[in-house]
This record gives C-alpha cells, sequence and structure tokens, in this order.
C-alpha cells in the first residue's frame, strides 16, 4: 500500500510547480492555469488526508472547493476578457494601473 | 418704625433700578433718551433716598450696637466653600454709605447741569447709578466676596466712564489702564482671599475677626501685604499709581465721584476692615506707612509742575491716599478714616470747582466758534485761564474754601484730619520704629508741598488776568464769555464748600479740649464712634508734643501759603515755574515727566510681553507646538511616501511578496 | 421620563428626517429644524425640573437596554446624573440659537447644513447621556463626523487644512481611548461580570472593580490624552484656532460650547473615579500644563489680529481653568470646573456669535477693519461688552463664579498640594483683561475710521433675540449660581470621596506585593511606608 | 502493483505541470493542464475517491478547461518566447522562491512522516458516491445551497464583467 507521504510529496511538488508558474509566467491565462494547478495539488492532500483519516469531511471541503474553483475560473476569465479588451495583451508586466 | 435691616436691601436696590431704567429704556427708545430732565430726576433720586435712608439707619445707630445685617440669598457655595449676599450696615461702613450716596446725589445733581449737552446723557446717569450701586456693595457687603463684587463693580464702571466719551481712542485707552492696573490689584487681592480662607475657613467678616488667631504671623504678613497690594490698585498708590492721573479722561464729575471722593478710597476701607489682621503684623503696617508716605511725596512733587487744572487735582489726590495710607500704616486707622471723608469734601469740591471752570472754557471755546472764530485751545491747561474769580464767584470762593481746606489751615476740615494723622504718625515713631520719624518728616514735606501747589492752581485759575487772549490773539475779548455755571452746579458746590469748612469738627482733637477744659472731656465724635470697631493704636504722645506738632502743622502750611502768594500771587505763574525749573533742574524735569514711570513699565513690562507673546509665542505656537504635530503627520506622511514604491503595479511582483510572506509565516510556525 | 429622555436624544434625527423631505425648500428646511431644536429644548426642561438634585449622584431616568453585541455584555444605557445634566441642558438650550444664527447666513445646500447640526444635536446629548463606555464612544465619534463636514463645506478659505487636522487630531486621541477602553471592558468582566466585556460605567465606576497601579497609569494616560486633545490642553491646541477661525458661525459656537466640554466632561466621567491613583499622581503635571495653557492662551490671544483667533485662543485659556480645576480634586474646584464649563459655552459662545454677526455684515474678521464700531451699532456694541465682561471674569456676571471656585479650590488642593498652581493661574485673570479690552477698544472705541463701517446697521430683532437668553443666563448664573451648581454638588461630592477611598485600597493593595521601581517611585508607596 | 500505478500516475502529473508552466503556446499549456487533471483524477481513484475523480474530469477537465480554451481563443493570444530565453531575475527569483517553496513543503511532510495516520479501515466506504451524498444532503445541507447561490452570482457577475461595453476605456 503507497503510505500518505508520497501522495503529500506529489502535492506538493505541484504546489511547487504551480507557484512557480505563477511567478514566472507574464501571460495572464498561464499564471491562471497554475493557480488552478496549486488548488489541484491542495485537494490531492485534502483527499489524501481524508483517505487515510477515514474522515469524509476532507472530501467534502474538496467538492466545495471545486465548486468555488468554477465560480472563481468563470469570474477571472471573464475579468481577463475585460482587461484584454482595455488592453489589447493579458502580459502582466504591461498592466499596472496600480503603480504608485 | 422702620426697621434699618430691611432698609439695607432698598438702599441697594434703588440705585440698581435707576441704572435699569435709565439703561434699558434708553437703549431701546429714542424718545426717552431725549427727555433728559427725567432721566436727571430718576438718576439723582436714585441716589438721594438712598442718602436719606443710610441718615435713617445711622440714627438707629450707637458706637457700640451691633452691625445691622441682611441677608439676601445663598450666592456660591461649593464644597466647604459658601458665600452669601447679604449686606451689612456697622459703624465703619455707614460713613462710606452715607458720604458715597450723599456726595453721589449732589454729583448726580451737579450732572444734570454739566452734561446737559451731551447726547450720551441717559447712559451717564445709568453708568452713576451703577456705580453707586457697586460702590454700596463694596462697602455694605457682609464678606470679602460680596466686598469683592462690589470693588471690581465699581472698575467697570470706572472703565466706563472713563471711556465715556470713546469716540476718542485716548479716552478709551486711559479707560483701559484703568481696569488692567485695577485687575493687576485685584490679582493679589483673590490671593490674600484665597490664603486667607485657608487658615481661617471663612470669608464672613465677623468669622475671619474670630479666626485671626488660627492665622501664623507670616501668614498674616502676606496676607497683610497682598491686601495691601489690592488696595494699591484700586487707590492709586507706588506702584500702581499712574491710571489715576489718565483717568482723568473722563467726564469731570465721574472725576470727583469715582477718582476723589469714594472708589479710590475703597482700598482704605479694606485695610481699615482688616485692623485687626494688620495688628498682628507690623511689618506689613510698616510697608503700607512707607508706601503711602512716597506716594504722598512723589504725587506732590508731580503736581507741582501739572499745567492740567485736572491733573493736578487728580496727583494732590494720590498724594492725600498717600497720607492716608500713612496714616493707616502708623496704625491711626480712625484719622485715615477721618481724611477719607474730609478729603471727599473738600477733593470733591475742587473737582467740582474744576468742572465748573472747564464747563465754563467751554463755552467760550463755543461762542469763539459761533462768532466765526475758530480758536482751538485746551480748555483744562490752567496756562489759557485767569482772572476767572471776577466772571465765576461762586466757583472761585468754593474753591478757595476748599483750597484752604485741604492746605491745612486750621480750623477747615483738613487741618483737623492733617494734624491728627501727623501725631499719630510721630506717636508710631515714638512707639513702633524709628523709620516713622522719616515718614513724619516726609509728610511734613508733603503738607508743604500741598499747600503751595494748591494755591499755585488757585492763583493760576482765578487770579491776574484772563490769559486766553494772550495766547491766541483772535480770542480777543472772549472773557465777556465767561459767565457762571447754573444752580444744579453751583448748588453742590456751595454745599461742599460749606462741609470743607465745618466738616473737621467730627473729629475736634481732645486734647485741645482737654488743655483747656475738663482734662477727660472727649470732643472727638469720630473717635467715638469708630474706637470699638478698629484696632487703633494707642495715643501716648504727651500733650506738649502734640500741641508742637499742630503748631508745626500750622506754621507749616502758613508758609507754603504765604510762599505761593509771594510766587505766584501777581499773575506770575509762567514766570515762578520757569524759576523753579532752572532753580530745580534735573529734578523739575523729573517731577515734570512724572518720574517716567508709564515709559520704565512700558519698556520693562509692557513691551516685552507684547513682544514676547507676538514674537515669541505666536510664532512658538505656530512653528513649534503645531509644527510638532505637522511633523508627526509629516513623519507618516514620509513613511507612506517611502513604502509606496512597494507599490509597483506589477501582479507578479505582488505574487511575489505573498509567497515569500507565506514561506516566512510557515518557516516561523516550523521552526 | 425615560422615554422623554430617549426622545429628546433622538428628536433631531427625527427633524433631520424632516429635513430631507423638504430640503429643495431653504425656508422650510429652516423652520423645520428651528421648531425641532426648539421642541428638544421643550421636552428637555422637564428633566431638569423632575430631576432630585439632592440625590444627584444616581443615575435618573435611566434606560437600560439588552445587550447588543453577541457575547459582549454592551448595554444600551442612557440616563443623566448631576454631572451630565447641566452640559445635556447646555447643549439643548444652545440648539435653537445655532440655528437661529444660521437663519441668513448660510444659503449654500442649506438642507445639508441644517441636517448636520442635528446630527451634531444628536451626537452630543448622546454623548452626555450614555452611561456605556462604547455607547459614550460612539455619540462622541458620531459628534466628530457633522463637525467634519460643518467645516469642511460651510467653513471659510482654508476649511479643508483645518477640518482636516481637526478631525485626525481629534480621532487619533479617540482611538487610543478605544483601545484603553476595549482593555478596560474586559479586565473589568474578568474581575466582576463573570469574564465576560462589559462597558457599563456604573461597573467600571463601581467599587467592586479596581485597576491595579501599573495598568492605572497607562490607561490614564491613554483615556487622558484622548480627552485633553478634546478640550483641548496645552500643547495639544494647534487644531482649535483653525478649526475655530475656519468653522462657520454655528460651527464655532457649537464647538466652543459644546464639544470642547466632552473632554472636560470626559476627565470628570472617567479619569476620576476610575483611575485615581494616576489621576492623584499625574494631578501636579496635569495642573502645570492647565496653568501654561492659561497662561499661554492669554499672552498669544493678545496679538491675535483676527478676531475669531482671538476668541478660540481666549478658549484655550478659559479651558486651562476648567482643567486645573479637575485636577485640584477637592469638591470647589471640581464644581467650579463644572460650572466653568457652562459659562465658557454660554460667554465664549455669545462672543463666537458676535462675531459671526459683524461678519456678515462686513465679511472680515480683521481687528484693523474696524475701529468705532460703538458709534454705528450701539446695541451690538452693548451685548459685545457684557460678553467680554462675562469672559473676563467678572464679579455678578457668570465667569467670575467657576474661574473663582476654581482658583480658591486649587488654593486649598491638598491633591496639588503647591499654591503657586493658583497663583499662576490667578494671572490669568490680569491677562484675560488685557486681550478682551485691548480687542475691544480696537474695535469698537475710537473714531469710524474706515468707511465701510459708517455704514453698518445695528443688530436686528432677530439677532437680539438669540443672544437675549445667552445674556439672561450669563446674569443669572453670576447672581445665583447655587440653583446650578446644586445639580451637580452630591454627585461631584460623591465622586470625589469614592475615588479617594478607592485609591487608598489599590494604594494599600500594592503595598503588599512587590512593584516595578517606578511604580513605587510614581506613587509614593516607598515613601509611605518610610514614615510609617 | 498500486504503486507502480502511482508511480506512473505521479510522474505523468508532474510531467503535464511542468509542461503546462513552460510551454510556448497557451493552448498547449491548456490542453496539458487537462492532461494533469486526469491524472489527479487517477490518484484520487488510487484514495478510493471514486466521486471525486469523476467529478475532478466532469467539472475540472470537461467545464472549467473548456472555458479556458475559449477564452483562448476568442482573446487569440500569440505564441510566446520560450521560458527559458526570457532569463530575468525575475525568472531566477521566481524558481528559486518555487523551490524553497518546494523544500519547506518537503520538510513539513518529511518531519511529521512518523505521526502520520496509516490507512483507515473505514477507507473503503468514505468514497462511496452514496456516502457522500448522504453527508451532503443533510449535513452540509445549508453550505451547498449556497454554493448555488455562489455560481449563480459568479455567473451573473462574469457576465456583467464581461459585457462588452460601448466604448473601451483607453488606457490612461
Amino acid at each position: 500500500m503507497i503510505s500518505l507521504p508520497w501522495f503529500l510529496g506529489l502535492s506538493a511538488v505541484l504546489f511547487s510547480i504551480g507557484t512557480i508558474g505563477v511567478l514566472v509566467r507574464r501571460n495572464a491565462i498561464i499564471m491562471f492555469m497554475s493557480v488552478e494547478l496549486m488548488l489541484n495539488a491542495v485537494n490531492l492532500s485534502l483527499v489524501a488526508f481524508s483517505a487515510h483519516l477515514g474522515d469524509i469531511h476532507g472530501q467534502m471541503l474538496v467538492f466545495f472547493a471545486l465548486c468555488v474553483a468554477a465560480a472563481e475560473a468563470a469570474v477571472g476569465l471573464a475579468i481577463i476578457i475585460a482587461i484584454y479588451r482595455n488592453n489589447l495583451t493579458v502580459d502582466i508586466t504591461k498592466i499596472n494601473l496600480l503603480r504608485w | 418704625m422702620l426697621d434699618s435691616a430691611s432698609l439695607l436691601p432698598l438702599i441697594i436696590a434703588l440705585p440698581l433700578a435707576g441704572f435699569l431704567i435709565n439703561g434699558l429704556v434708553g437703549l431701546l427708545s429714542e424718545t426717552y433718551r431725549s427727555r433728559k430732565t427725567l432721566i436727571g430726576t430718576i438718576g439723582t433720586t436714585a441716589a438721594f433716598i438712598p442718602f436719606l435712608l443710610s441718615v435713617w439707619v445711622f440714627l438707629g445707630m450707637t458706637p457700640d450696637s451691633d452691625p445691622i445685617r441682611y441677608h439676601f440669598l445663598n450666592w456660591i457655595s461649593a464644597g466647604d466653600f459658601v458665600s452669601d449676599i447679604a449686606w451689612r450696615a456697622d459703624q465703619i461702613s455707614i460713613l462710606w454709605m452715607l458720604f458715597v450716596t450723599g456726595i453721589g446725589s449732589l454729583i448726580h445733581l451737579y450732572s444734570m447741569g454739566y452734561m446737559k449737552e451731551d447726547e450720551g446723557y441717559w447712559k451717564f446717569f445709568a453708568y452713576l447709578n451703577l456705580f453707586v450701586f457697586a460702590m454700596l456693595n463694596l462697602v455694605m457687603g457682609d464678606n470679602l466676596l460680596l466686598l469683592f463684587l462690589g470693588w471690581e463693580g465699581v472698575g467697570v464702571c470706572s472703565y466706563l466712564l472713563i471711556g465715556f466719551w470713546y469716540q476718542d481712542i485716548l479716552k478709551a485707552e486711559a479707560a483701559k489702564k484703568a481696569f488692567v492696573y485695577n485687575r493687576i490689584g485685584d490679582f493679589a487681592f483673590l490671593i490674600a482671599m484665597f490664603l486667607l480662607f485657608r487658615h481661617v475657613g471663612s470669608i464672613q467678616f465677623d468669622a475671619i475677626l474670630a479666626g485671626l488667631g488660627n492665622i501664623p504671623a507670616d501668614t498674616a504678613f502676606w496676607i497683610g501685604l497682598l491686601m495691601f497690594i489690592g488696595a494699591t490698585g484700586k487707590s492709586a498708590q507706588i506702584p500702581l499709581f499712574v491710571w489715576l492721573p489718565d483717568a482723568m479722561a473722563g467726564p469731570t464729575p465721574v472725576s470727583a465721584l469715582i477718582h476723589a471722593a469714594t472708589m479710590v478710597t475703597s482700598g482704605i476701607y479694606l485695610v481699615s476692615r482688616m485692623s485687626g489682621l494688620y495688628a498682628l503684623t507690623p511689618d506689613a503696617m510698616l510697608i503700607v506707612a512707607v508706601i503711602g508716605a512716597l506716594t504722598a511725596l512723589v504725587a506732590a512733587t508731580i503736581a507741582l509742575t501739572q499745567t492740567d487744572i485736572k491733573r493736578v487735582l487728580a496727583y494732590s489726590t494720590v498724594s492725600q491716599l498717600g497720607y492716608m495710607f500713612l496714616a493707616l500704616g502708623s496704625g491711626a486707622y480712625i484719622a485715615a478714616i477721618f481724611h477719607v471723608i474730609t478729603h471727599a469734601f473738600f477733593k470733591a469740591c475742587l473737582f467740582l470747582g474744576s468742572g465748573s471752570v472747564i464747563h465754563a472754557m467751554h463755552h467760550v471755546e463755543h461762542e469763539l466758534d459761533h462768532h466765526g472764530k475758530h480758536v482751538r485751545f485746551d480748555p483744562q491747561d490752567m496756562r489759557n485761564m485767569g482772572g476767572l474769580k471776577a466772571h465765576m464767584p461762586s466757583t472761585y470762593w468754593t474753591f478757595l474754601l476748599a483750597t484752604v481746606a485741604i492746605a491745612g489751615i486750621p480750623p477747615l476740615a483738613g487741618f483737623f484730619s492733617k494734624d491728627e494723622i501727623l501725631a499719630m504718625v510721630f506717636n508710631a515713631g515714638a512707639t513702633v520704629s524709628a523709620i516713622y520719624y522719616v515718614l513724619f518728616a516726609m509728610a511734613l514735606a508733603t503738607a508743604f508741598l500741598t499747600a503751595f501747589y494748591m494755591f499755585r492752581l488757585t492763583y493760576g485759575t482765578f487770579h491776574g488776568a484772563f490769559k486766553l487772549p494772550k495766547r491766541h490773539p483772535e480770542a480777543a475779548g472772549s472773557e465777556k464769555y465767561l459767565h457762571e455755571s447754573p444752580w444744579t452746579m453751583t448748588a453742590p458746590l456751595w454745599i461742599l464748600g460749606i462741609l470743607s469748612v465745618i466738616g473737621g469738627f467730627m473729629g475736634f482733637p481732645d486734647f485741645v479740649v482737654q488743655t483747656f477744659g475738663n482734662p477727660d472731656a472727649h470732643a472727638n465724635w469720630l473717635h467715638g464712634w469708630l474706637i470699638p470697631n478698629v484696632s487703633e493704636a494707642e495715643l501716648v504722645l504727651a500733650k506738649p508734643i502734640k500741641w508742637g506738632i499742630l503748631l508745626g502743622s500750622v506754621l507749616i502750611a502758613s508758609v507754603a501759603v504765604w510762599l505761593a502768594n509771594r510766587t505766584y500771587g501777581q499773575d506770575k505763574t509762567a514766570e515762578t515755574d520757569a524759576t523753579l525749573q532752572t532753580r530745580f533742574g534735573g529734578a523739575y524735569q523729573l517731577w515734570a515727566d512724572k518720574y517716567r514711570v508709564d515709559e520704565v513699565y512700558e519698556a520693562t513690562v509692557a513691551d516685552p510681553v507684547l513682544k514676547l507673546s507676538d514674537k515669541v509665542l505666536a510664532v512658538f505656537d505656530l512653528k513649534v507646538v503645531d509644527g510638532l504635530v505637522n511633523a508627526v503627520a509629516g513623519l507618516t506622511r514620509f513613511t507612506g511616501s517611502l513604502l509606496r514604491y512597494v507599490q509597483t503595479g506589477n501582479v507578479s511582483g505582488y505574487a511575489f511578496y505573498l509567497v515569500a510572506g507565506v514561506l516566512i509565516v510557515v518557516g516561523l510556525i516550523l521552526f | 421620563m425615560e422615554t422623554l429622555l430617549n426622545l429628546t436624544i433622538y428628536l433631531p434625527l427625527i427633524g433631520l428626517l424632516g429635513i430631507l423631505l423638504v430640503r429643495s425648500n431653504e425656508t422650510l428646511v429652516k423652520w423645520v429644524s428651528l421648531v425641532t431644536t426648539l421642541a428638544t429644548f421643550a421636552l428637555s426642561v422637564p428633566l431638569m425640573l423632575n430631576f432630585d438634585a439632592a440625590n444627584g449622584h444616581q443615575v435618573q431616568f435611566l434606560t437600560e437596554g439588552g445587550r447588543f453585541v453577541f457575547g459582549l455584555d454592551i448595554r444600551y444605557l442612557v440616563g443623566l446624573d448631576g454631572l451630565s445634566l447641566l452640559l445635556f441642558m447646555l447643549t439643548t438650550f444652545m440648539g435653537p440659537i445655532v440655528v437661529l444664527s444660521a437663519w441668513d447666513s448660510v444659503h449654500k445646500h442649506a438642507a445639508g447644513f441644517f441636517a448636520m447640526l442635528m446630527l451634531l444635536q444628536t451626537g452630543s446629548l448622546g454623548v452626555f447621556a450614555a452611561l456605556d463606555a462604547v455607547l459614550f464612544y460612539v455619540f462622541f465619534e458620531l459628534s466628530l463626523i457633522p463637525m467634519y463636514f460643518l467645516i469642511g463645506i460651510w467653513g471659510g478659505e482654508g476649511r479643508i487644512a483645518a477640518t482636516v487636522k481637526f478631525f485626525v487630531y481629534t480621532l487619533v486621541g479617540s482611538l487610543i481611548m478605544l483601545v484603553a477602553l476595549i482593555y478596560v471592558g474586559y479586565d473589568a468582566g474578568v474581575a466582576v461580570n463573570e469574564g465576560v466585556f462589559t462597558s457599563d460605567l456604573r461597573i467600571w465606576t463601581g467599587d467592586a472593580y479596581a485597576i491595579p497601579l501599573a495598568q492605572q497609569t497607562a490607561l490614564f494616560l491613554a483615556f487622558a490624552l484622548a480627552f485633553c486633545i478634546k478640550v483641548p490642553l496645552f500643547p495639544f491646541h494647534t487644531w482649535l484656532p483653525f478649526a475655530h477661525t475656519e468653522a462657520p458661525t454655528a460651527g464655532s459656537v457649537v464647538l466652543a460650547a459644546i464639544m470642547l466640554k466632552m473632554g472636560t466632561y470626559g476627565l470628570i466621567r472617567f479619569c476620576l473615579p476610575m483611575f485615581p491613583n494616576a489621576s492623584e499622581a499625574f494631578a501636579p503635571m496635569m495642573a502645570t500644563l492647565a496653568v501654561i495653557g492659561i497662561m499661554y492662551g492669554a499672552l498669544v490671544a493678545m496679538v491675535q489680529k483676527d478676531v475669531k483667533k482671538l476668541v478660540a485662543y481666549s478658549s484655550v485659556s478659559h479651558l486651562g481653568f476648567v482643567v486645573l480645576g479637575i485636577f485640584a480634586m477637592n469638591v470647589t474646584a471640581v464644581q467650579g470646573a463644572v460650572i466653568q464649563n457652562i459659562n465658557h459655552g454660554l460667554s465664549t459662545g455669545a462672543l463666537f456669535l458676535l462675531v459671526g454677526m459683524i461678519y456678515d455684515r462686513r465679511h472680515t474678521r480683521l481687528i484693523a477693519d474696524f475701529g468705532g464700531i460703538a458709534s454705528v451699532m450701539p446695541k451690538f456694541a452693548v451685548l459685545f461688552m457684557i460678553a467680554t465682561f462675562s469672559s473676563i471674569g467678572l464679579p455678578g456676571l457668570n465667569g467670575f463664579v467657576g474661574e473663582f471656585l476654581i482658583l480658591m479650590g486649587s488654593f486649598q488642593s491638598t491633591v496639588l498640594s503647591n499654591i503657586w498652581f493658583a497663583v499662576l493661574g490667578t494671572t490669568g485673570v490680569i491677562l484675560a483683561a488685557v486681550y478682551m479690552l485691548w480687542m475691544v477698544q480696537r474695535v469698537f472705541f475710537g473714531e469710524v475710521t474706515n468707511e465701510e463701517n459708517q455704514v453698518l446697521t445695528d443688530l436686528d430683532t432677530r439677532e437680539v433675540g438669540l443672544l437675549l437668553p445667552v445674556m439672561i443666563l450669563i446674569v443669572w448664573i453670576g447672581i445665583y449660581p447655587t440653583l446650578f451648581t446644586g445639580y451637580s454638588e452630591s454627585h461631584i461630592h460623591h465622586t470625589l470621596e469614592r475615588s479617594k477611598a478607592k485609591g487608598e485600597q489599590v494604594a494599600a493593595a500594592a503595598r503588599t506585593q512587590t512593584n516595578p521601581a517606578w511604580v513605587a517611585t510614581l506613587y509614593g508607596l516607598n515613601d509611605d511606608l518610610a514614615s510609617k | 502493483m498500486l504503486t507502480y500505478l502511482f508511480i506512473l500516475l505521479a510522474t505523468f502529473a508532474v510531467a503535464s505541470a511542468v509542461a503546462t508552466v513552460l510551454s510556448r503556446s497557451t493552448v498547449t499549456s491548456a490542453l496539458f493542464l487537462v492532461l494533469n487533471m486526469v491524472t489527479l483524477a487517477g490518484v484520487y481513484l488510487l484514495l478510493k475517491a471514486q466521486y471525486l475523480a469523476i467529478i475532478q474530469i466532469l467539472v475540472y477537465a470537461g467545464a472549467i478547461m473548456v472555458l479556458f480554451l475559449f477564452v483562448i481563443m476568442l482573446l487569440n493570444v500569440g505564441d510566446e518566447e520560450p521560458v527559458w530565453k526570457q532569463i530575468s531575475i525575475r525568472l531566477v527569483a521566481g524558481f528559486l522562491l518555487g523551490t524553497a517553496v518546494l523544500a519547506q513543503l518537503l520538510y513539513a511532510v518529511a518531519s511529521y512522516t512518523d505521526s502520520l495516520p496509516m490507512i483507515a479501515t473505514a477507507m473503503e466506504d468514505v468514497g462511496q458516491v452514496s456516502a457522500i451524498g448522504d453527508v451532503l444532503y443533510s449535513h452540509y445541507l445549508l453550505p451547498f445551497m449556497l454554493t448555488a447561490i455562489l455560481l449563480t452570482a459568479a455567473v451573473i457577475g462574469a457576465l456583467l464583467i464581461a459585457q462588452h461595453r460601448a466604448q473601451p476605456k483607453s488606457r490612461p
């Protein structure tokens, strides 16, 4: 049987890859996808814990996280579209309205 | 039979009612203001009825009767401190009540003539009534706080009346000066009251007298000194005397009432009232005496050089007040009060006489204007006068009577009171301290100077030829415009003149009677009236010394009068003044410059304080105090201005911070 | 009666709704505000008449609501006692006067202006009636907001800077107080309320709850800072001259007459009973600041060129007296402080009203632009003189009573134990005469030098009418202050007595344990041991 | 057997994740993410979470990623330079920070390995659809309802935000 640390390790690796994606990419859509990746990594560890503790609440949390992810994706993509309309780019280094 | 106690509130209330009627109705109704006879009558009645009532109260009293009290209401009470509005009439205050209302109503009457042409007539009478009200509270108050109410109240009336012709900014300035100098005295008075309450636990007069034993000696000295400083403000003594001559900016009846007869004597009232306290502290009494003698001499020398008729009288007042304080300092409370009364008679008479003269001179100016000759001259300057004797006989004769009285020629009023003071000062020299002998000498010098400058004034004003035409050629023949004042003005003059003649007999010296008649006789009514109520020093001098002082003072006064007659008598005022100037040189200049006290105060107190406030504190407030506040705000702003560079607006930048922050926080949890 | 009290507090809010309903009609707006404030005053009169002065230390007309925050003992508690009654009455009394004073001078967004006045009225009444610290705090801040807009929208040239300074300065103070307030709430909860946060002032100031010395120091400083900024005590006063100069007349009047009083009220309400030891230990410091304020305010007032600024600095001086009185901590002085609160509200309020009237006519407040006004505007001059004399403390008018009691009390004070506070404070009496009379002289006396002043019209009926009640009260308090001091006497007496007992109890408890060195020094714990 | 399967899935998952992050084309990136989701679904199955595995594929791969692809095509964003050719401080710092996160997470997992729970006996039933349904419609009923509201709100919000305005504002 595969023990819990393996799943957690996988989750950690995926999470870190997602983090790197968010940090290094300039394309807003790919950053967004990296965020989804991180979210999935967290979901994975939640499911793993849930399974190993025999506690269903962990999976319920993943379920709700999925719902939120769906909502988030919808709104986030809408924002990206709006930004693109205004700036004709999704390169976030070129979008710095909040600069001092 | 009227109950005396129930009369007291009436005595207080009538002048207040007069003030309210004339003041409020006058303020609101244009037509009322033009009804001058009505206004004057109301004002005068409001002072005269209290006089009659005071006489009634007085008649019901004996030298050892208990004070008559009327409790009106509980004024201020907080914690231990309680003060009532309650009035009392006792042997001391009844004297003041009598002459405040008596002379007050005479001056009201006089003002009806003097102020006839003034458009502020209603206001003038309202203020006068208010003054009488305040002054009565001062002398009738049953505790120090009510006395203080009157004390400040007369100060305000003085302020309003000095600045009565406020369109002239100099007069308004003089009014403010008077008030502020008085306030300096009040400051000391308040502290004295606090100290007294601290040790006695009450400010009611009887309680104070009963609790005097609780006061330690050094505290008694401080209370005495502080109260005296309060008195120097109100009674124009060194170092706070400079306001009084400037206060002559007010209408002349005001000078007579407030700045000669009544208000300025409230300092003497206060010290006499507190005589029990002063008995505990000879040091304070010595200071009172020294200041009094100094003031008397200083003011007399200044009076010698002045040419403004009212200013001469003002300095004379200061000098005479100094005399009274000298008496107080020597333990001669009765003599001081005696002098207050006689001084009120002759000085009021002199001021009203000078008012009559000024009235006439104004008339001359007016008539000249009327005839197309626009001569501008100072109607108060005695160098423009002379020879008024022929045109204004009543004024002249009453003025002369009062002059003789103040000069100390027997048997007029001033002689008796002055002689008693001299004797008592000498007595203090014999019993208390040798310093009093020096003060005695100063008092003699003052007596000499007083007689001298008063006759200088009389000669300059009334004798010789009318000098206005000489100084202003256009005014030739203007003496025909001179005329005697109306009866409303001369009647008070005559009454006061007669009082100046006979007033002294209320304090006829006992030893004179004892020398010629019954060795146990008591002719001195005033002495008998007051002796149970004040801590009078005992007169221990031998009869020959008393006679010596009496004859000496007569001699000095006579010499002074003779000298004045020789030098000023033949219309030589200007020449003699010039001779004096050359003879005394620098000293004379100092006198003429009033010892430059005003300038010194200006340079040492007023200017530095103003400069400090303007150049230092006001700037300090904006730059330092507010600057610190702004600096704190600025620091916040500065920090913000540095931190804002963190806001790159770059999403991945924020992501970096976020991840780094999480790393740190998780790291902190892990390790 | 409880209903009446609540109605009085919230009636201005109802008036505010009325104003919003008729907001387009300026005349109607003014009448609605006038009627509202008059009704508020009318409703408050029975409160005063039914108040049991002999039991002034007890809260009367108490409304006790339930907890309205889950898990915390924060209640709706309003009522009046001897301390708050007078200030409450002053607030309702000034209401119609303030509305009348703005009758002809506000045309820009009149509805907004009067609505703000109404909100301010409710806020101020709430501050004085609240008996729950959180409720007090809410009202305290609520009154700040309308004042911010009053100055910021209807003020003079530099209004924005002035109002921001005023707002931020006071807010910083009160936020520090909020921190202390939360601490006390939990502390009191743990100590006497079964662990539940409580902000009931009756518990806070009650006998059962006492704060140890070290905490008292910090909490006292936090509370005192907030109130001293509001008062304002030197050196926290710099917002005041700006706010006063820029504020519209009505704003200045409310600011001077009511808002500043919240500071001194807070000092008596919170600091004395809750932190008796700290109050006593810091009394000399506070008194020093107060005395500096008295003299400093007066000296700076002396050289001001703007009448309003002069009056503003004179406020610094007058309120220095009040703080001196409070920290003398004996009945005489604190009573003086309470009555001086009222007096300052009346006399300075009247002065601001008068300055506003001349400003309406001439659109300047510089002393140099005037001169000889007394000849053109006699009624104005008379009323101004009365206000002036009241302000410089003339016996027979109200100002004297307060100042005298404060000075008398602080002279006898055992807490201050040094007569120099009172002596130096008394110099304020001289200085007040100097700066006020000098200003009066330059404005009113002399010849009319400026042509524009020649044509000034005297006060009309409305203006005289709105000043008259103030003048009557000025004389009334001057002659018969006992009527007013009687309300607060027993409250002050009890507060001081109980705080003294509590202070001794805390100090005794502290002696049985080891204390940090600074606590021992500050509260003189060692000295007492040595002397025993 | 299962271990090998896990290793296979894990390798795929990591590889697809790396590809998602590094690929030049957005479309490729998205498709690799889909692959990642599918492999994760496989991992869920290994954990006996059947319901979530299905949902993962349905919602994530089926719905969300399709949305992504729609948007990518709608915007028609061009390819970028390969990541390794745009070396900058940002890039280096990003990799370093990511590595640090990885190190920290692995450290955390490693240091708590001993205290982690072993597989529970009840694990068999936990992931069943019926078990989840049981809890979802009883204990989690209210949050479940709220989820519906959330999704509706998200849809409306997305519509409003993405709505085409008459005049796009130019960048200030």
